[in-house]
């Protein structure tokens, strides 16, 4: 699979050899082979490491029937926004020089299993994921498209929420985003939502609950509010697992938590059923 | 109170006032010193007020005086309905709403709750509310939509509560509920921004078709302070990040994210509250006039497509 | 006001004397003039005592205005049923005449303020205002006679629950009334729910509780299981306002509870806000 | 485990356990006793099945053998994809849910669920459910709306819970809720009785096109043993306020509340699991084709006619 070819460079910048890759949770050793043969999922603890938007489309979509949408899309930079480090402008050119992505997003169409989809996948690496005008009008327009051709649709999130550098725009991306995600219901168009971790803030209170669905990685962090605002709030040590997809599917917000190599698989069983008929 | 950059204001405020009760008692006449000073004060006024910045701004928003929901209300209603419950769980008190009669206009309104004393803010929770409330306004829109009641939705919040139990009931949730199901409702929806628009706790009852901001109000994606606390590694940085994220009135319909301004009195709402209340009833009337002609098709199509439009990317 | 003059008969049986009434909540003697001058409310504590479905609709309706509807319908008893103290049949008819009504609720339709409404007042007097086939019979008939109408809906409460000398058939009248309620929904017909003391059981567990606004009479039991059933499976007390109406209104379930004086003047209000548009 | 008016036939099977353990064990042959208590067992069974009265039927529909809404959806689905969670409180274990292939046909299954184990048991509360189990139950038949799939609601439960918390959160509402938009749901919806059908916790998953039933299950507007203590002032009576109640799959086609009885083995559903299994598979499947080739429009109406006939009065 190339998706785990491709990711051997990041490793080389969070592994301390060229043979080992230490588990950010359990700090276990694992063979770096065994470590990208195994999706970057620690075979000890099962922690789902942080992946690309590239890999996670590659472990998804059947192979050689990705079109990407709305790739024309990239950043804007509404506010004229600097900050303390500088200007936003060039925050935002260093993170696409970085990843080579355009936005915090990729968005296209392909086909799970030979059933058609849209799907719009957030990327950590690019600006923690965050939501901003480029990243919510490619999801918008990815809807848009979706509710068209009648195809369902997917969002795999994983954000820290609204890209702060764009102010208010950024925020309003939560409800635009939501109205498409509505028309879809209208449509009786099947919309799913894959939680990865992070997904917080501002992304997890607008598309990333409302799938007809909720699909969790194991262990991924969702929440609204920040885990340290939250304890200066209310003054009181969080529980250990507050804000894991556990947590949220004890509480019920979560349908189900899927393991990495599964959730091809199980795409594909729930779009089984919402099929047109 | 006086906030920090008024002191020059509250100094002849406060001389002006010694001078008056002088008059009263004693035989001298200060006539002409207190209209000096009156003179005076009204040039620094002008001269104060005119050239404060976004973070002046953000005080003049929380300013604890500021007039509140129950203060329109009482101002702007013949009658106010207060209806309670989200049906599931609770009735939160940071989000309040109910039947209303406004200048003969029949409405739904909801709105953040804050309080003006201790008692009052602990019960609102200092206008942030919990995902209780944020059902409870979704409720009582949905029986707007059934009633054929146009919304009016009053947003003043720090932000959503940022809770234990909050998270555990499902403020993510609620919020993107809200976001959704605003987005389809067959009546009209006015939001005005009144205070503090804070975050995903203020959009969270906030999907309109109209959005109105008082001049001296701010809406943002995030507090100057957790700003400055995050890109500036310094709270106290909150200045330039009110600056930064462009959260003023002006700012926000140069956006295209505010569709009207609402003018306040020089100083501020809390100066002068019922010319504040009077000049709000106008704008919500002029525009619930002109949106109950819109049917339910038209009234959904266009908040989408206002929406829709922020943000739209032009290729370069 | 005819209401307090015809209930006369009913004090003479509860007070221990022909001048007093005792209050069933805090046991103040209340000069029975001042009783039925305060339509049965004490003074002291706010009991709202229990009155009969005439007496609410003489609170609540215009002067001259009502038609009962639905009148023709009785008891039925499709189980034909028995039990210790003899059948059914027999203890309807002595209900019937004890109480000189046909069934545990009255339905028609009048006017408050002016405003036509169609309403149903159920009656604690028979057989504890049990919902059986008859009742749900006339409350469905009359929800639906308020349809073909446009005309706002009323139902005030006080129930025990399902009569269970009718089994089966007095169980599906939740369904049935519920159903009926959703079509006024579908129509947009204002429905108001008014729980009065006690709502429990089968009747909380339908159109009780589903009122586009839920009112309830100060002090009001309000509950789905019984207390004694709840203690004994949880093996704890109870809290004393446990399923009263303040009990509900903090959680949730009520939008307003309203003094019985204030009702009407109340109900009036909240029809302005249905009217048709 | 035997009920106690099966104590006849327990006597008679372990005689010819008995038997056939020394059949294997000695070089007497006893084929011609076990024969002859083989013909024994039958004619007893079918005297002892012919005979039982309602109370022996509500000891069948709650024996701990009985096949669950588990055993059912192994024998019947190729796959279940269980779906959790409410979205707004938690993910109640007294009933169940999720997308399930029945014998080709893909359907929303919905159901209570009840234990085998002691530690199944306590984690289902013995399948009564909470409020939050009917909200999740709501949301999930939502979904099949959304995904215009028939709904097969399983009901086995001796009632909704009664506790503090389930008051608390809205018992009454929660079933109140499903009674309503159960009404209006646009796809099939096919309820089936497979044990107790408990009161208000029963018909709170319970409002179908099609209403089937077990003929060892029941369903009541109160357990008999309530029923005694209320009317006969003594549990014990609990025989006689079966009988009375009319509880049966036969009284209940007879008053033309379930459509059709699905005829378990001699002996109970717990004597022949896989039978019991296939039966119900085959009069679902049944139904199934049936009601899918209706409309949105007449699914609906035809719904609320079923009910609106239950109980019409004719005038005498
Ligand atoms: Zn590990
Ligand atoms: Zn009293």
């Amino acid at each position: 699979m190339a998706w785990f070819r491709k990711s051997g460079r990041k490793q080389l910048e969070t592994s301390d050899s060229d043979l080992w890759t230490i588990c950010p949770s359990c700090s276990a050793h694992i063979y770096k082979q065994e470590w990208e043969a195994g999706l970057k999922v620690c075979p000890k603890c099962n922690h789902h490491a942080r992946i690309s938007s590239t890999e996670r489309r590659d472990l998804l979509i059947d192979s050689g029937t990705w079109r990407e949408y709305a790739a024309h899309v990239t950043t804007s930079d509404p506010l004229l926004f600097s900050d303390a480090k500088g200007p936003y402008k060039e925050k935002a050119a260093a993170a696409k020089t970085k990843t080579g992505l355009k936005e915090s997003v990729l968005t296209g169409d392909g086909k799970i299993g030979g059933i058609p989809v849209s799907m719009a996948i957030m990327d950590f690496r690019f600006l923690g994921g965050s939501l901003s005008s480029g990243c919510g009008e490619k999801i918008t327009l990815t809807a848009e498209h979706a509710g068209r051709h009648r195809w369902p649709f997917i969002i795999l999130s994983a954000s820290g929420g609204a890209r702060m550098h764009e102010g208010i725009i950024s925020l309003m991306q939560m409800a635009k985003t939501c109205a498409a995600i509505a028309r879809l219901n209208d449509l009786g168009v099947p919309y799913l939502s894959v939680l990865t971790d992070p997904t917080t803030g501002g992304v997890s209170a607008s598309y990333a609950m409302l799938g007809d669905i909720n699909i969790a990685e194991p262990h991924a962090l969702i929440g609204f509010a920040g885990r340290r605002v939250i304890e200066q709030t209310i003054k009181q040590k969080l529980p250990d697992d507050f804000q894991t997809a556990e947590y949220l599917l004890e509480h019920g917000f979560i349908d189900h938590i899927v393991n990495r190599k599964d959730m091809k698989e199980f795409l594909h069983r729930v779009l089984q059923y919402g099929k047109r008929r | 109170m006086a906030l920090d950059f008024e002191k020059p204001l509250e100094e002849i405020e406060s001389r002006i006032g010694e001078l008056k009760k002088l008059n009263e008692k004693s035989d001298v006449d200060f006539d002409t010193e207190i209209a000096a000073l009156e003179k005076k004060l009204r040039s620094t006024s002008k001269r104060v007020y005119s050239k404060i910045g976004p973070w002046e701004t953000v005080q003049i928003a929380r300013h604890p005086e500021r007039p509140l929901l129950r203060d329109y209300i009482q101002g702007l209603c013949t009658e106010f309905l207060e209806l309670h419950g989200d049906r599931c769980f609770g009735d939160d008190q940071g989000i309040i709403g109910g039947f209303a009669t406004l200048r003969q206009h029949r409405v739904m309104i909801i709105g953040h709750q804050k309080g003006k004393t201790v008692e009052e803010n602990i019960k609102a929770n200092f206008g942030m509310a919990s995902p209780d409330g944020y059902r409870k306004a979704m409720r009582l829109m949905n029986l707007a939509a059934k009633y054929k009641l146009p919304i009016v939705s009053f947003i003043d919040t720090p932000g959503a509560y940022p809770g234990l139990e909050a998270e555990a009931r499902g403020q993510a949730e609620a919020i993107a509920r809200n976001l959704t199901d605003m987005s389809t409702l067959p009546v009209p929806v006015i939001v005005i921004v009144t205070g503090e628009g804070g975050s995903g706790g203020a959009i969270g009852i906030g999907v309109g078709n109209v959005v109105l901001m008082l001049s001296n109000s701010v809406y943002s994606v995030i507090s100057p302070e957790g700003c400055a606390t995050i890109l500036w590694r310094d709270g106290s940085k909150a200045p330039e990040a009110a600056a930064a994220l462009k959260i003023t009135a002006d700012d926000l319909v140069a956006l295209g994210i505010v569709d009207e301004i609402i003018p306040e009195p020089v100083g501020g709402a809390h100066r002068n509250m019922d010319a504040t209340i009077e000049s709000v009833g106008d704008v919500l009337v002029k525009h619930l006039r002109r949106l109950k002609k819109m049917s339910a098709k038209r009234l959904i199509d266009q908040r989408y497509d206002k929406y829709s439009k922020i943000g739209r990317y032009k290729k370069k």
